[in-house]
C-alpha cells in the first residue's frame, strides 16, 4: 500500500458531520492502543474529538469474560464537539464479551462489526451467551457486519514470519485498517507509527504492518460495505492544536508554571491509578530541571513535596483518593507553614479501593474538609482534558502567590480522555513569580509570619539565605514572629488570617461566566468534567426551543464572588455531579439556595442526553 | 553529611548558633546535653548558620530545632525524614540533620527512616532514644525492654523492642554509630563523623529522660559503669575496653562476636574493628552483643562506607538530561506531538 | 490536726450559693493534682460542679515564664452547674508568671491569693513584670491575699527531714489546706489520699501532708482572712453518684456496651493527647476481657481494629485530630466491608500540631467528609464529660447493629474536665448485641452482603464458622454476593445503599428534645461540650426576662428526624461552636436555614455570658 | 504459624480450598505456582478451610485471597500486618496468612511488616517479590535493581534497594525464609515451616512478573542455573551446592560468609547452618551474600527461633488480671471511687 492508494478509495465516501466509535475486545487485544492510533490521525486529520477509555482495574482480567473486556471509544466531527459522544454509531466488537458488555449502549440502528472468528463455543460460554448472537436474532435492531478477522490476519501476517499465536495478536491492526478505510482516514501517519513502534522486532512490525493493510483492502474491496464514510476537518478556532490528554496536560502545565514562577518542579509521589501517569510524564523532563521521587507511599511525598517548597522549589504531589486520605495530616502542616504546594487529585470511584479504573467526583468534600482543625485551601478543578494545563498554572499561581497548599480535581476521565487542544503562545505565558525574602523585615530581626497586607502571604525566606534563619512548625505560632504560642486570643486570630488568606483568592480570580439566555429561568451549575456533557445538554436543550443558563466552576474554593448574585438571578438550579450531591451541598450551605442535584455515580461520565431530560423536565416541571 | 556549605570568614561561636526561644525540656534530660554538643560543634565545622536545617517531627527531643539558629522544621509526627529528603534534594548545598526520638523515629516514622536509610539521602539522623515516649508522658516505645510497666502497659509491654542499630543496618544505612548522652567529647565526634559522611548517617543518642524513665541507661552509663560496660569502638583496632582493656571482642567458632578476657584468647584473637567494610556483617554482629543498656555495649561508628548519595545521583541525571537534550524548551515540548493549524 | 479539728473552724463560715476558684503555677508545682483533690473532695461532699483543667503542650515548659503556666479551674455549687465557670471568684497565683497569665479572666472584686515568696526579681522578669504587680498597683481592683507559701512550707516541713529543695514542693499542699479552710471542705480524706499515695516514700508523705496542715491552720489562724465560706451540697436529682472526667466516662461506656453487646473489646490505639487516658484506662481493666493494643502508628491502630472486628471482637481505635486524618484510608475501608468499629476523635486545637493541649471543635467536618469517595457514617458526639459514657454505648450500639463504622466526637475539655456522675444502673443497660451468622443464607450459598431488609446491615460472619467462608475487601462488589464487580448500576446500588444505611439510624434515635419557652422566637442549637455554656446562658437569658429555646444534638449524622422541623418553628437560629461554624455549615445546606454562628476558636470552652450576651443581640435586634 | 485448629474429621483436597473466583493474573504470572502451592499445601494441614484467614494489600498478588476458600481480607495497600494482628490477638485459634507484594509489604507497609516481624504475631507472611509494581503496570520497587528502566525511572532508578531477608532480621524476625516460583515442592515445604512457626514467618518468594520485569530471577532459576545459583539451606548441614556440590559457603578470616571451592578448603571449613541459633548474626551473614538475584542465592530457611507469640502474651495476661482481679464486674467497676447517693 502506498500513500497514494491509502488516502482514495474506489468508493465515494459520504459525509458526516459526526460519528462516534467503540472498539471493544478484551484487555489483552489492544483496544486502547489502537483507539489511540484512531485518535491522533484524527487530531491531526483536523477533527474535533473526544475520547473515553474504559478498562478492567485487573492488570488482566480473565480472557474472553464481560470482567475482562476493555474498550475505547472516540467522538471525531467536523464541528467543535464536547463529550466522547452518548451512543456509539458503531461498536467493533472483538469477541462474544466484547459484545455482550457494550451492547446495551448502542441505540437500534448502530453498527457492529463483530469478529466471527472469535465466537466459538468456548468464548461465548465465558461471555456467558447460551446461543450465537450473530445467529439468534439477538442482533436484529443493528446493521451488523460480520468479518473473520482472526483469520483473516493470520493469512495476512504468514509472511512476516510469525508463529500463528503471535500473529493472531496483530488482529487490532486489521481492525484499524479495516476502520481507517472506513472512515477515509489518512493512512501514511500510521504505518510511519507502526513502522516505528516496532522498529525493534521485524516480525512483529511486518505482521501488525500486514493486518492493517489487510483490514484496509478488505474495506475496500468487500461487497459488505457500501461505501466509506467521511467526516471533514472541524472549523475549530483559530489557532495551532495538538492532541492532549488530561494527565499529560497536567504535567505541561506545571512544567510551565514552574518556569513562569522561576521555581524548579519538585515532584514527589507515590504510584496510583489514574495519577501515575503525571509521574511518568514528568520523570521524562528532567532536562526542564524537574526533579522527580517516587517516594515510600504518600505520606512521605507529601513530606518531600513540603521539603522541596522549604527549600525553594515548588513542591508538587498528585495521587488519587486513597493517597489524598492519606496526605491530609502532612497538607495540614504544609497549610500551617504557610509554604505553596500543589496536591493533585485524580478523582477515581471510591470509596475505599473502589473502582480504580472508573472516574468520579467524589472527593470535592473531601478537599475542602479532610483535615483537622480549621484547614481551608483553594481549590481548583480542570474541566476538560487540555484545560488540565490551565488549570494546573492556576493551581500553582495561587500556591505561590498565597504561601498555601493548593488542591487541583481532575477525575479520572480527565485523565485518560484526549482532545485536541490549542496551546497558548508560551511567551504568553503570565510571569507569576515572587521573590523570595532577603531582608530582615522587622526592626532588625526577621519575622516569619509578618504578612503581605494585601495577600496575607508570608515571607518566602529559603535556607542559605544569610541572616533569615528562622524555625516553623506545626504548633500554633504568633502572627508575625512565627514563635511557638498558645494564646487563647492568638490563636483565634491565626485561625481568622489562615481563612482569610483563602477568601481572598475570590478577589484575585474572574467571576464565573454564564452562558446564558434572556429568560432562561433554570441553570446549570457543574464543576470539573461534567462541562461537555453538561454544554452539550445545554446545546441540546436550545436546539429544542428552550432557555437554560449554565455557569462551570473552575475555583471552588474560595468560590468567584460574583456567585450568589448569579444563583439569585434563576429560579432553579441544577448540579449535575459524579457523585451524591457534593457542590450542591457547598453551594446551599454558602447562598441558601434550594441547588438540585442531578446524580450519577457510575464510574462512567454523564451522557448529554441525561442532562437534557432533567433540564427539560426542570423547565417544563 | 558533608561540609558542602561555605566557609565563613568570620569565626563562629555557640551563640551563632543558638536561637532567642527559651529552651524547654524538664530540668535534668539529657536533651540539654545533646543540644550544647551541637551547638559547640557547629562552629568547629566551618559553615554559616543559614546552610543548615534542622528538621524534626514531633517528641521532647524534636522540639530541637527551636533553639538552633539555623533555618528549621518542627514537622509532624514520624515524617522529618520524609522533608529532610525533599530539602536535600533541592537543595545539595545545604547541610540537612533530622533530630528524632524512639517514638518519633522507630514507631510512627519506621518506614520513613529505613527508606532515607537506604536511599542513602544525604542527613545527619539523631535518634535520641530515650526508651520511652517522653512528649505524651510516658507510654513504653519500641526501644522500650520486655516488660516495661508504663502507663500504657501497667502489666508490663509485651512488644519485643528493635535494636535501632541492628535495624539500620537491616536497611542498608551506610553509616551507623550510636554515642550518649553522659559524653559530650563522645557525642561530638561521632556527629562530626556523622556530618562528614556522604549520604544518610544514623546516629543512635543513648538519652535519659528524667521524668518518665529515669535512670534506663544507668547500669551502663553511671561514671563507675563507663569502662567495664562500654566497647569503644575504633576504627583499625582491636576492640577492647573494660578499666584496664582486659576485656575484648572476638569472634567463636561460630562467628558469633563474643566478649572474651583478653588474658585468656590472646590479643591476637581479637576482632580488629573494620568501619569499612563492604559486608554490614560485621557491623551487625557487634550490634548484637547488647540489646539492651544493661550489658557491655558497643558505642561509636559501626559502619562507614561509601555509597552515591541520592541527590548526587538526581543531580547528574538532571545535568546529563540537559546535556542530552538540551535545557528544557516548552515550545519544542508542546509541539513533539503531531502540531497542525487552524486559521 | 484530727479529723475533728478538721471540718469545723473557729469563725462561722459564710454561706455561698456557688463558687469558681482557680489554681495557678507553674507546671512543675502540682496545680493540676491539688486541683483534682480540691474536686474530688468537693464531689463526695455533694456539690455539683466542673472543672477545666488547663497546662501547656510542653512536659515542663521553662520554670517561671508565661508559657510554663499550668491552671486548674473548679466551680464547685449547691445547686447544678453547668459549667466550670466564666470567671474565677478566687485566684490562687503560685508566682508572678501564673499571676499575668491569669488576671485578664478576673472581675473587677475577685480574691486572689498570691505566693510572696515567688515575687523575686527574677520571677518577675521571667513573667515579664517590671515592677512588682503586688506593690504597684496593678491589683488594686482586687482582694489581695499575700501569703508566704513557700516559706511556710519550708518551715512546716522541716521535721520531714526533706531537703529545702524537695520541702518546697510540697507548697502546693499548702495552697490546699489554705483553700479547704476558705470553703469548709472536710480534710480527712485529703489527708487519707496524701497518705496512701505518698506511702512509699515517708518523707515525701510527711513534708505534704505538714504542708497541708500549715495552710489549714494558716487560714484558721491568720487575720487575714475574716471568716471562710461554705457551699452546701448540691440538691441533685435522686441516684448514686461519683466524680468522674469524660476520658474515663468513656473508657467505661465501652467496656459497658462491650458487654452489653456480648463482645469482647479490642481497643488499639497510639498515644496522642488528648485521648492516651483512654488507652491508659482501658489498659487497666484486662480482667473484663479488653485487649488494648499500642500499635506502632494510627493507621496500624485503625488496621487492627477493623481486624478485631473481623475476627467478631468490637474494634475500637482512638485519636485526636491528626491521627484521625491518618486513618481515614482504613476508616474508608471499614465502611466499605461493612463492620463495627468505634472511632472516637478526642478534638484539640488545630490544625496540624495546633494546641495539643487545648480543647476545640473544629473535626465535624472532618468526621463528615474526611474519606474520599461517597463515604458516610453516623456521628454521635457526648456534651459532658460523664455522658461520654452514654455517647460511647450509643456509637456501639449504632456501629454493632449497623454494621458500620462509628466516629464519636469528643473533645479536650470533656476528655479532663470533671463532673458528678449520677451512674446507670447497670442491670438496665440495654442490650444491644447482634447474633453472627451461622448458617447459609442464600440458596444454599453464603451471600456475605445479603442485607437486612430493616437496618441494611450485612450479616456478620465470623472466621471459624463452618461454610460461612467468604472474602471482602475494598473493591466495589455486588451487592448480595459480595464478588468485586465492576457494574456501573451496581456501584450506584452500593454507594445509594451505604448512604441509605446510615440514613436509616435517623429512625433509630430519639428526636432531638427542645428545651423550649412558648414564644420563644430564637433557638440555640449546640453540640458536643458546648451543652454547660449554652444551658447555662440560656438560664441567663431567660433569668433576664427573655424568652430563648435550646436543642442540642447528640447525633450529627444523621439528624433526628425531626430536626428540619424544630429548626423551622424559630424565626432565629444561633449555632455557637468552637470552630468557624461547621455545624451551622451542615445544617444550612440541609435545612436551608439561615444559621448563624457564634464561634470561639481559643483553645477554650464558651463562657455562658459570651452566648449570653449574643442571644439578647439576637432577640432584642 | 501453628496448627491450632480441630483437625477436620473429613479428608480435605485442593477443591476445599479453591474458591468459585476465576483467576485474575495475566497468563504466565508467577502468582499462579504460588497459589497452586498453597492451594495443594492445605489439606496436608489438617486443618479446616474456616480456621484460615488470608489477608492482603493491594497488587497483582494481593488478589490472592479471592482464590482461596478461607476467610478473606482484601484490605489496604500496605496495611495487611495490621489487620492480620488484630485477627490474630482477637482469635489465636485462628491461622493467618499474610500475602503481600515487595510494594505492599517494603515501600508503603514497610513499618508494619517490621512491626508485626518485631512483635512476633502469629502469622505466616508470603512475600511475592517480583521487584515491580505489578497492579499499577510497572514502576520500580523497593526490590529493584539500581539503574533500573521503568515508566517511573526512565533514565534509571537511583533508589539501593532493600534486601527483604536482611531487613527482616534486623527487625528482629524470628522466622526468616525465601523461596521461588519455580519450585512448588520447595515453596510448599518452606510454606509448611512457615505455618508450624509460633509467631510471625516471614517468607519471601522470588516471582516471576511475565508482563513487566519478565527474567528477573533468570540468571539464578532458569532450569540450567539453580545448581550453581542456589544455595539451599539445610539446619545442621554444611551448606554446599552447586551440580555435584563442589561449591560451599565459608566463613573467611574476617568472619564474612564466602563462597568456596569445597575442593580448596575442605569439608570441614564449610559452614554448618543452624536456624535456631539465637544470635541473627549468622542468617545475615547469610543474606548477605546475594542482595540482587545475579549471584548465588541461598533459599530456604535462613532463621527460626523460638519466642513468645504477641498474642499468647496479650492471653496469659487476660488470664492472670481474671485470676488476679476475677472476671470484670461492671458495677464494681464503676462504684471504685468515691460513690454517694441523693435521695
Ligand atoms: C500523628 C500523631 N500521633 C501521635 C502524636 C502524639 N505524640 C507526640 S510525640 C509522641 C511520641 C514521642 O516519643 P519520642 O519520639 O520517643 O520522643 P520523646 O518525647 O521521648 O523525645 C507521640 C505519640 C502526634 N503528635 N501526632
Ligand atoms: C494508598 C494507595 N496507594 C497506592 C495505590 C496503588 N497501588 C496499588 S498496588 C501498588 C503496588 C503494587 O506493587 P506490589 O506490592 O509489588 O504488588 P504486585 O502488583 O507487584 O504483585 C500500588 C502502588 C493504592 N492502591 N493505594
Ligand atoms: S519528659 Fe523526659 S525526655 Fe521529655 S523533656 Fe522531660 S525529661 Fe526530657
Ligand atoms: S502484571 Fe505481572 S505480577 Fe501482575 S498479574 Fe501480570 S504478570 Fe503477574
Ligand atoms: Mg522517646
Ligand atoms: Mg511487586
Amino acid at each position: 500500500m502506498t500513500a497514494e492508494t491509502t488516502t482514495t478509495s474506489s468508493r465515494r465516501p459520504e459525509a458526516l458531520d459526526r460519528v462516534v466509535i467503540r472498539f471493544a475486545g478484551d484487555s489483552g487485544d489492544g483496544m486502547q492502543l489502537v483507539g489511540d492510533r484512531f485518535t491522533d490521525v484524527s487530531a491531526t486529520f483536523g477533527n474535533d474529538l473526544a475520547t473515553l477509555p474504559n478498562y478492567p482495574a485487573e492488570i488482566r482480567a480473565p480472557a474472553g469474560t464481560i470482567a475482562g473486556v476493555s474498550s475505547f471509544q472516540v467522538h471525531i466531527a467536523d464541528f467543535d464537539i464536547l463529550t466522547p459522544g452518548d451512543v456509539p454509531n458503531l461498536l467493533v466488537a472483538m469477541n462474544p464479551a466484547a459484545l455482550k458488555a457494550n451492547l446495551h449502549d448502542l441505540s437500534p440502528g448502530s453498527s457492529i462489526i463483530v469478529n466471527t472468528d472469535a465466537f466459538e463455543a468456548r468464548n461465548l460460554e465465558k461471555a456467558g451467551y447460551a446461543a450465537n448472537p450473530i445467529e439468534d436474532g439477538t442482533l436484529a435492531a443493528f446493521r451488523v457486519y460480520t468479518v473473520p478477522m482472526t483469520s483473516m490476519t493470520l493469512e495476512a501476517a504468514k509472511e512476516s514470519g510469525a508463529k500463528p499465536r503471535d500473529a493472531e495478536r496483530s488482529k487490532n491492526f486489521f481492525a484499524l485498517g479495516l476502520i481507517a478505510w472506513m472512515y477515509t482516514r489518512p493512512v501514511a501517519p500510521i504505518v510511519e507509527w507502526i513502522q516505528e513502534r516496532f522498529a525493534k522486532n521485524d516480525m512483529v512490525r511486518n505482521a501488525n504492518l500486514a493486518a492493517f493493510k489487510a483490514g484496509y483492502h478488505f474495506g475496500e474491496t468487500a461487497e459488505l460495505f457500501d461505501h466509506p464514510y467521511e467526516v471533514q476537518a472541524a472549523q475549530l478556532p483559530p489557532g495551532k492544536y495538538r492532541n492532549i490528554s488530561g494527565n499529560v496536560a497536567l504535567a505541561y502545565g506545571l512544567i510551565a508554571a514552574a518556569q513562569q514562577a522561576k521555581l524548579p518542579v519538585l515532584y514527589a509521589s507515590y504510584p496510583i491509578t489514574p495519577a501515575s501517569d503525571i509521574l511518568h510524564e514528568l520523570s521524562k523532563h528532567k532536562n526542564f530541571g524537574v526533579r522527580t521521587i517516587q517516594a515510600e507511599d504518600e505520606i512521605a511525598a507529601a513530606g518531600i513535596a513540603i521539603g522541596g517548597s522549604f527549600a525553594g522549589h515548588l513542591g508538587v504531589t498528585a495521587t488519587s483518593g486513597p493517597g489524598v486520605d492519606l496526605k491530609s495530616e502532612a497538607i495540614g502542616l504544609a497549610l500551617s507553614l504557610e509554604l505553596p504546594l500543589v496536591l493533585v487529585d485524580v478523582q477515581r470511584g471510591g470509596p475505599s479501593t473502589g473502582l480504580p479504573t472508573k472516574t468520579e467526583q467524589a472527593d470535592l468534600l473531601l478537599a475542602m474538609y479532610g483535615r483537622h482543625g480549621e484547614a481551608p485551601l483553594p481549590i481548583v478543578a480542570a474541566s476538560t482534558p487540555s484545560t488540565c494545563f490551565d488549570a494546573a498554572f492556576e493551581a500553582v499561581r495561587i500556591a505561590v502567590k498565597y504561601r498555601t497548599p493548593v488542591i487541583l480535581l481532575t477525575d479520572g476521565y480527565l485523565a485518560n480522555g484526549a482532545e485536541p487542544w490549542r496551546f497558548p503562545e508560551i511567551d504568553a505565558l503570565a510571569d507569576i513569580s515572587t521573590p523570595f525574602a532577603t531582608e530582615l523585615n522587622h526592626e532588625g530581626e526577621f519575622w516569619p509570619y509578618l504578612r503581605d497586607p494585601e495577600t496575607l502571604a508570608r515571607p518566602w525566606a529559603i535556607p542559605g539565605t544569610p541572616k533569615l534563619m528562622h524555625r516553623v512548625g506545626g504548633l500554633e505560632k504568633q502572627d508575625g514572629t512565627g514563635n511557638v504560642n498558645y494564646d487563647p486570643d492568638n490563636h483565634e486570630l491565626m485561625v481568622k488570617l489562615r481563612a482569610a488568606k483563602v477568601a481572598r483568592v475570590a478577589a484575585d480570580i474572574p467571576p464565573v461566566e454564564v452562558d446564558d439566555e434572556v429568560g432562561a429561568t433554570v441553570l446549570v451549575l457543574g464543576w470539573g468534567s461534567t462541562w461537555g456533557p453538561i454544554k452539550a445538554a445545554v446545546r441540546r436543550v436550545r436546539g429544542g426551543g428552550r432557555k437554560v443558563a449554565h455557569a462551570h466552576l473552575t475555583h471552588l474554593n474560595p468560590f468567584p464572588s460574583n456567585l450568589g448574585e448569579v444563583l439569585a438571578r434563576y429560579d432553579k438550579v441544577l448540579v449535575p455531579e459524579m457523585n451524591l450531591g457534593q457542590l450542591s451541598r457547598l453551594v446551599r450551605a454558602e447562598y441558601l439556595v434550594d441547588a438540585q442535584t442531578l446524580s450519577k455515580v457510575q464510574g462512567l461520565p454523564f451522557r448529554a442526553a441525561e442532562i437534557e431530560a432533567k433540564i427539560v423536565e426542570m423547565i417544563d416541571g | 553529611m558533608a561540609d558542602n556549605g561555605a566557609g565563613s570568614a568570620v569565626t563562629l561561636t555557640r551563640k551563632d548558633f543558638s536561637s532567642d526561644q527559651e529552651v524547654r525540656w524538664c530540668p535534668g534530660c539529657g536533651d540539654y546535653s545533646v543540644l550544647t554538643a551541637v551547638q559547640l560543634l557547629m562552629p568547629e565545622l566551618g559553615i554559616p548558620p543559614e546552610n543548615f536545617v534542622f528538621v524534626s517531627g514531633i517528641g521532647c527531643s524534636s522540639r530541637f530545632p527551636y533553639y538552633m539558629n539555623t533555618y528549621g522544621i518542627h514537622s509532624i509526627h514520624g515524617r522529618a525524614p520524609s522533608l529532610a529528603t525533599g530539602i536535600a534534594i533541592a537543595r545539595p548545598d545545604l547541610n540537612v540533620w533530622v533530630i528524632t526520638g524512639d517514638g518519633d523515629a522507630l514507631s510512627i516514622g519506621g518506614n520513613h527512616l529505613i527508606h532515607a536509610l537506604r536511599r542513602n539521602v544525604n542527613m545527619t539522623i539523631l535518634l535520641f532514644n530515650n526508651q520511652i515516649y517522653g512528649l505524651t508522658k510516658g507510654q513504653y516505645s519500641p526501644t522500650s525492654e520486655l516488660g516495661k510497666v508504663t502507663k500504657s502497659s501497667p502489666f508490663g509491654s509485651l512488644d519485643y523492642p528493635f535494636n535501632p542499630v541492628s535495624l539500620a543496618l537491616g536497611a542498608e544505612a551506610s553509616f551507623v554509630a550510636r554515642t550518649h548522652d553522659m559524653d559530650r567529647k563522645h557525642m561530638q565526634a561521632v556527629f562530626k563523623r556523622a556530618h562528614e559522611h556522604q549520604g544518610s548517617a544514623f546516629v543512635e543518642i543513648y538519652q535519659n529522660c528524667n521524668v518518665f524513665n529515669d535512670g534506663a541507661f544507668e547500669q551502663i552509663l553511671s561514671k563507675e559503669a563507663r569502662p567495664r560496660m562500654l566497647i569503644e569502638l575504633h576504627h583499625g583496632e582491636p576492640i577492647r575496653f573494660g578499666a584496664d582493656h582486659e576485656l575484648g571482642v572476638a569472634l567463636n567458632e561460630k562467628g558469633e562476636a563474643t566478649i572474651v578476657n583478653v588474658a585468656d584468647v590472646g590479643e591476637d584473637k581479637l576482632l580488629v574493628h573494620d568501619e569499612h567494610r563492604d559486608d554490614p556483617t560485621l557491623a551487625f554482629a557487634l550490634s548484637r552483643l547488647a540489646d539492651q543498656p544493661t550489658v557491655p555495649t558497643p558505642v561509636g561508628v559501626f559502619r562507614d562506607v561509601h555509597r552515591p548519595t541520592y541527590e548526587g545521583e538526581v543531580q547528574r541525571q538532571l545535568v546529563a538530561a540537559q546535556e542530552r537534550q538540551g535545557p528544557g524548551d516548552l515550545k519544542e515540548l508542546i509541539g513533539a506531538a503531531p502540531v497542525w493549524e487552524v486559521s
